[in-house]
């Protein structure tokens, strides 16, 4: 018992010292002999559970293939003025686009990306490049060997997925959107 | 379709202020809601009548993205002029069947984006913690499932670019003041105009020597060409050469 | 009260993301108007209490004129174990650099990946040997012949690449993603 409790500390310690998310099973790893990922995954759902209480600026979430600890949405304002940091910019439309298009078709070339957006969409691609948000997985084996894009774990970190299998669904987005065009 | 649908575009023109549109396929999407039809049955006069109307509006357009609302609107036009025809036999496939297909699939991914859009609302305000660990880590390091080949081009870009900052290139050679193709033309002119020329005495009141030797090149180079011939009666005496009427080659000449 | 609860949550998540001691006064400014220096001292005393209960692994501390969160000093072994053990997946900019030469001048000898780089890279090559991402291709026929490297497989499948050529040119670099920002 008192060991489960200085394995939710360790995590905790070795979540704030991270700044990324760190894999259930390094943290095992780190917190020594005997311990199991199933015991380091109830350890962080504790303490996962402790800042869900009222009073605590952060919260640990699983995203990225691993977990991380974060400060709270709602302090963005205050934070980013303490940090002396602007707001960080919205993604534009276009860049949503492409990266549904990846999210959901990776590994993807440009020019199928091109053909689903019905536009061009290099300059999108460079930015999202750039914020590495995308990053290349290669070339397709077809005439011109274009180079395939996938999305990052800053991707599934930026968007707080835990693994790219915990995308929704298309289906279940339509449903979740409701109206749609069809049908009438 | 309808053939009398086809004169109710312009009136059916969406009187609305133009949202930005990413795209064809967003403008035909919008279209296709406006005018409150299934996808499944479009209405393809009117929606293409719609489009062309929508186009002609759109003031000023940068050439690539008005390329590709052009490329649409032929495709539209198309599909409109076959649904005018007569089916032939055996053709079961409908002429909009593949625009139905591109636009669910393009609905599909702008419902994805907005999901993404909603999270990214919520989640953009967040910051990973960041306290400093016992022992700051040496350097900025990378995580290597994060890098990919694009990374590593720019990385070898950025040590060329640093390579080449710190090693300008050497002191330019200046460039050869006399070239051997220019004194052919120059010899052969000489010699065309006075039939025989004294080429030792030219040689040797050159300024340069540089300029004679490359002189003395340039005339070898027109015997050899079967041009001119060269004469002397004894050791040291004058050196003529002498045009022999065979015209210049110019092509034959290098470069050099 | 339900102010209270905010100022904590706030002046947690703060100094969570702090590279340095908070001042209360700091802290009170950015938690916005009618927040006293008081109450922001009020309110990180409740959070040392809370974080002080078993299970946390942080600690809020006063010092140097100002309030810090930090890791509890019995977890510094484990800590530095982990920062250890993440170096293995990691690539410092002159392993980047390094790997990024061979990868792209390759068979290269250490003479001439330090001229291109200026610097001496023995020291990551042999890291980048060791991690196998870099391998030993013989020798140059020149004076001292010096030992030459090639990249492995480990490299063409970490990256996606069928094979070498499949490498984008520079240019193609430059088109797709332009600098970029190498560095973090």
């Amino acid at each position: 018992m008192a060991d489960a409790v200085r394995v939710q500390a360790l995590c905790e310690a070795i979540l704030a010292v991270a700044r990324e998310p760190v894999a259930a099973h390094t943290l095992a790893e780190v917190a020594g002999e005997g311990v199991t990922v199933a015991e380091v995954e109830a350890a962080l759902e504790q303490v996962r559970l402790r800042h869900e209480a009222e009073g605590s600026g952060l919260v640990v979430e699983r995203v990225g293939g691993g977990w991380r600890l974060a400060t709270r949405p709602e302090h963005e304002v205050p934070l980013r003025q303490f940090l002396g940091l602007r707001s960080r910019n919205r993604l534009s439309q276009a860049g949503l686009e492409v990266l549904a298009i990846v999210a959901y078709r990776q590994p993807i070339t440009l020019p199928e990306i091109n053909f689903l957006r019905g536009v061009n969409s290099a300059a999108v691609v460079r930015t999202l490049l750039d914020r590495k948000l995308l990053a290349v997985a290669g070339r397709k084996q077809v005439v011109g060997t274009p180079l395939l894009y996938r999305t990052t774990r800053e991707f599934l970190v930026h968007f707080g997925l835990p693994d790219l299998a915990s995308l929704p669904s298309l289906e279940e987005v339509e449903q979740v959107a409701g109206e749609g065009a069809s049908g009438c | 379709m309808d053939p009398a649908a086809v004169g109710e575009g312009l009136s059916a023109r969406p009187a609305v202020v133009l949202p930005a549109f990413e795209g064809p396929l967003d403008l035909l999407l919008h279209l296709v809601r406006e005018n409150k039809v299934s996808i499944w049955d479009i209405p393809i006069a009117r929606i293409c009548d719609q489009y062309h109307a929508v186009l002609r509006q759109m003031e000023v357009l940068d050439l690539d993205v008005a390329g590709e609302f052009l490329v649409t609107a032929s495709w539209l036009l198309a599909i409109k002029s076959r649904m005018l025809l007569p089916r032939h036999e055996g053709e079961t496939e409908d002429p909009r069947a593949e625009l139905v297909e591109r636009l669910l699939e393009y609905e599909k991914v702008k419902r994805a984006a907005a999901e993404l859009a909603g999270v990214e609302e919520v989640r953009r305000g967040m910051e990973a913690v960041a306290l400093e660990p016992p022992e700051a880590p040496a350097e900025l390091e990378l995580d290597l499932a994060d890098v990919d080949v694009i990374a590593l081009g720019q990385a070898l870009r950025a040590v060329l670019d640093r390579h080449r900052r710190d090693h300008p290139p050497a002191m330019e050679l200046p460039p050869l003041r006399h070239s051997v193709r220019e004194k052919i033309v120059e010899l052969f002119d000489l010699v065309t105009r006075q039939r025989t020329f004294p080429l030792l005495s030219h040689l040797l009141t050159r300024p340069e020597r540089l300029e004679s030797v490359t002189l003395l090149v340039a005339a070898l180079e027109l015997v050899r060409l079967g041009t001119a011939e060269v004469h002397q009666r004894e050791a040291f005496a004058e050196i003529y050469l002498t045009a022999t009427g065979a015209p210049l080659a110019v092509e034959a000449l290098g470069d050099g």
